[in-house]
């Protein structure tokens, strides 16, 4: 592997911001392909970051460390990218149901989201139908993921992919939900597409889904 | 008017038992808790569905058949006493005369139970901490902290034995600092916000209880700590990080009792081993018969020094036996009459049995180290030495770290490569907290999101 | 060819204890059961769903779910080995392949477990008595019969470790009994029909365990015992009826140890108590964690002599922390590492837990107070001191009816009035049971509804 | 209340069968209307019974014995009764569901429903839709009791009410089921009228549901 790209992968996986976007800068200036600098040098990395996190060496904390530094490289990158016209791997609309105000598991599925080049839009906790609906016009959202933490809130989760249906947004986009009290079988039950029991395997559940 | 701890209200930890505590509580109906026993603490919860005047009447159905399956079982099992926890889902405290309803309920049907059983039993009304529906949240102002004042009003009004609330205070910066594994924002959660907002609703929810006669019981820090636990059981942080954080909450639910509260303090929170040590006393806590609700690394260990031994919470499905709350219900009877049992055979008994608790747990995790009893102690006599909130933090912090430290030395736990990396993390984190609070906020300040926390509800 | 008994293999009720076990049962992993250690032992089953050829997918799935999250947790909470029990549901012992094909997955996922954690397990397959789908059941030949003896076959080749059953010959008679509280009925049902049929069914299940080199570890008189606990427990029958009928069962479950099989018994099997005392071999036994299967009165004292724990079975459903067989795990882990802890303090200290268990319950129930292991002793001694499974079953009955009333002179239960109504009652029956087999069978034979019982089935 | 009923009662309530049978022909020859016989002896005997058996003074045994005791007066009363033309409370048909075997709560819940003078047909246990609808057909039945103790049969129950459906059945019987695994919810779901937690209450169930 090119030196340069050798380097932006390694201050990705070791979450060195500055490191990262000066690389990047010295591997544009030396005409490396844009789409090469980000797939070889910063997905790839993060692609390793979630192998030490599944083998236990990397916690979230790191993982977001390693998150902001491709960021800053991304920044870095964007003018460049523009022109090569990149897809990011999707755009994903995330948010809690209305009446629910736990942040923490969805901000977690953004954050691994995010890390697996997602375009994450968040629209935070106690979110009513019509945002959702609203978020995906705006964004053009490939996926809604949505999370509910109460036993008295999962089922608002079927006001939102009803409002969706309602909407005509129903077949652009695919629904994934999560959270303590759901399961498989309740997410098939308001008709989402896809469930997932943690935030880690989120990401892969969204990959499966709109590959 | 704070009630200032400075020192142990138990110091040897052959005083720190089950079902024992040095400032018992007592309610009208005779039942002393931190007494002698360990009763039995259930909570039940509904199964998913929506809350609204067209659901309310299934609603009304489900906790009444939710009461009435745990008194019969009790009943049948020869129960001598218990206490049922009734948590308010949010929307039952956003509709404060829904929350008052189900409490009547609650209340009823219990006495109902004293009086064709002699069971004596205990109601705890727990509010839901709903001024977290502004974002940032508004924490002493505006509709939702009236809505939730009024409903301990009624709730209390409506026959709770003991008020109680899991507030929120600081978490709007700390869920940030647990996935992040931030150390500072942690500790300004805590010791500066989480203890600020302490002070002002405890104030509160024990003058409302003065005012009714009803017994102010205590706070949990769950949505820190508990939630930290969780995030660690799932290898989302590491284990010494959510150990740490326990230790960190335990300046903040002291706050509760600075201010009026006299426990039982809550089953969730774990950080009542230390409040009990610092304060006397009686807390609930949970463990193994409550894994329907959270796994855990302190399913034993948290039986050591309980004097209400919860379930924390389920809902009411069917399962092959019964309904789930009337199989929690069983359960923790036997988790207490074991404990009783040992109780009854006298002290040298007692200790026994808690010691094969300690010892079940205490060296499998760090989250379960500090929960040891001579443990808690120790570490509470360091915190409570400091004077103000953010400095007992601060120390909970060094002196937490610390201990992890010498544990290890000691092979009484086993950090991992990769926890005891953390370990050097976190304290190089904890050696930069100045001394000065002022400093700190100073510090902290430009790191802030306005559109996160809004200081001014902190009186900052 | 058949084992008789006639001494105790246990003598000293201090020798009786949690985890040991005179005669151990080592797994070829190197596991051993009885051997100082009480191991977990898991039971799951499928959430509300049919069974058949489009399900079937779905069914694997599930079972692949269960126990994935079972070994996760175990892993998680450093078990330090553990055994699942997969009680074949009665379409997947007639469709026999499909319950191998379920056998051979768990058998796939315990032996990845063993080589990623180092975790050593137990697979105990237990077949379901499909033989009563006719009516009066056929046991010894027809389709159900076949059907029954080739799943046996396939599940040993497809990886069990001990095969088991819970059998149900003379049933179709007992269910009755129970019901109209008819002592001979529920003699002539296990001392005669059951016991005829268990000796027909473990020489077969013996071979078919020779042939395979699995272990034939047990039966259960659940269809008995266990009806008429939950029948006891919901106050449809008197609790001294259970209790004696609970006696009644041992010397019928006896005989598949006659026949060789040689443990762990069976979880559901409460006469095990016996079994273990008068055979020396280890026994699975169930309690407090149980509690999702079926309520009892004996949560605790089930805990004073069990080599495997176990949660009796629990569906797959999703409670707010975990999947309810996670849930299951964690607690099954929780109790047996508390009896490990205090194994490991020495006998002293096991003994006295073993005493805090038996204390809790064993006065509050006489199905409890016959679990005590000196009681469980002196009736074994006495029931094994007749020669048969006919005049075993009446001793059974004589010596319970006898050790109840004793104990409530000495104030060692206390029996309601009605029950003390009922023991008279009891006891004019059993007075009345002859001393001869032969002319007991006469007796009853008229008794009999041909539509109900086949007794040539029974070599009658 | 005359002495031959009070007798009646008595012994019904004790479980002298003979006695009852004795006492009931007395009764008839005593020239006491049939239609009183059974209510005033018998019917108020067994509400005795229940309630003996609320309070925990009864066991089922003794349910049965003194339901015998009635029978054999019943059998007594019946050529008297038929002139009189007197209704049972209501005709019960009763069944565990194919594939499931179980016995004993089902005969449980026909026990207490004769107890309580309803005429019960009990179809055993493993019994096909088929012979649900036929015994239904047959005997006119108003109500039909399901039972299921395992999760894998549960389902069957829907089988049972979708064929009383298809056979043009559903308006002229009450539906109720029990066992172990289910839950009202569950017999909602699968349109069940009634569900009952455990035996004894299943009676007031069923008299609630034909009233
Ligand atoms: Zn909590
Ligand atoms: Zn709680
Ligand atoms: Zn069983």
């Amino acid at each position: 592997m090119n030196k340069n790209l050798a380097a932006i992968y390694q201050s990705v996986v070791e979450g060195e911001s500055s490191q990262t976007a000066k690389k990047v800068q010295e591997a544009l200036d030396e005409g490396i392909n844009a789409e090469v600098i980000l797939n070889e040098g910063m997905v790839s990395a993060m692609s390793e970051v979630g192998r030490l996190f599944e083998q236990g060496e990397y916690f979230v904390p790191e993982m977001l460390i390693s998150a902001r530094a491709m960021q800053e490289g991304l920044s870095v990158l964007k003018p460049a990218l523009a022109k090569a016209e990149v897809r990011s791997t999707g755009k994903v609309v995330i948010g809690t149901v209305n009446g629910d105000l736990h942040d923490i598991g969805k901000n977690l599925v953004g954050m691994m989201l995010e890390g697996a080049a997602f375009e994450v839009i968040d629209l935070g906790t106690d979110v009513p139908p019509e945002r959702f609906v609203e978020a995906i016009k705006t964004n053009g959202a490939q996926i809604v993921a949505i999370s509910a933490l109460l036993t008295t809130t999962m089922n608002n989760m079927k006001g939102v992919i009803q409002a969706i249906c309602a909407a005509g947004l129903r077949k652009n986009v695919k629904i994934i939900v999560g959270g303590a009290p759901l399961s498989a079988d309740f997410a098939q039950s308001i008709g989402a597409d896809g469930y997932s029991a943690d935030a880690s395997k989120a990401v892969a559940l969204a990959k499966s889904l709109i590959a | 008017m704070a009630k200032k701890y400075q020192e142990l209200a138990i110091k040897d930890p052959t005083d720190f038992l089950f079902g024992v505590s040095p400032y018992p509580v007592s309610l009208k109906n005779g039942l002393t808790i931190g007494g002698g026993k360990v009763y039995p603490e259930i909570n039940f919860t509904l199964p998913g569905m929506g809350i609204n005047p067209e659901t309310m009447p299934e609603v009304r159905d489900q906790y009444a058949q939710m009461i009435g399956d745990v008194t019969k079982r009790a009943a049948e099992l020869h129960a001598d006493g218990f206490s049922v926890e009734y948590e308010l889902l949010p929307d039952l405290t956003l509709n404060p005369e829904w929350g008052a309803e189900i409490t009547k309920l609650l209340r009823e049907k219990l006495d109902g139970l004293a009086q064709n059983e002699a069971i004596k039993t205990c109601l705890r009304v727990t509010p839901n901490d709903i001024r977290e529906f502004s974002r940032p949240p508004l924490l002493r102002h505006g509709k939702f902290v009236d809505d939730m004042f009024r409903c301990f009003e009624l709730c209390a009004q409506a026959g709770a034995d003991l008020l109680a609330i899991e507030s929120t205070g600081g978490k709007e910066i700390h869920d940030d600092a647990i996935i992040k594994g931030d150390l500072a924002a942690s500790v300004f959660a805590l010791g500066i916000l989480g203890s600020r907002d302490m002070k002002f609703l405890w104030e509160k929810i024990v003058s409302i209880c003065k005012r009714y006669d009803v017994i102010p019981s205590g706070d949990s820090a769950c949505g820190f700590g508990n939630t930290a636990m969780v995030l660690a059981e799932q290898h989302y942080i590491p284990r010494i990080w959510a150990a740490l954080i326990r230790v960190m909450t335990v300046p903040r639910s002291l706050v509760a009792f600075e201010e009026g509260a006299v426990g039982p303090n809550k089953d969730c929170a774990y950080e009542g081993v230390y409040i009990k040590a610092i304060t006397g006393a009686p807390i609930a806590l949970e463990g193994a018969e409550a894994a329907c609700a959270h796994l855990s690394p302190i399913g034993n260990i948290a039986k050591a020094v309980p004097d209400l031994w919860s379930n924390e919470s389920v809902q009411n499905v069917k399962l092959l036996a019964a309904s789930a709350p009337t199989v929690s219900m069983e359960q923790l009877i036997y988790a207490t009459r074991l404990m009783n049992k040992a109780a009854d055979k006298g002290k040298g008994s007692a200790l026994a049995l808690r010691d094969l608790f300690i010892d079940s747990d205490s060296a499998g995790d760090v989250q379960a180290y500090i929960l040891r009893p001579d443990v808690a102690l120790d570490l509470s006599r360091q915190i409570i030495a400091e004077p103000t909130a953010y400095l007992r933090t601060r120390k909970a912090a060094l002196a937490a770290l610390d201990c992890f430290r010498k544990a290890q030395e000691k092979r009484e736990i086993t950090l991992s490569r990769v926890e005891l990396r953390w370990l050097d993390a976190l304290s190089r984190q904890a050696d930069q907290l100045p001394d000065s609070e002022e400093e700190f906020i100073a510090q902290m300040r430009p790191t802030l999101d306005p559109a996160k926390v809004n200081l001014s509800e902190y009186d900052l």
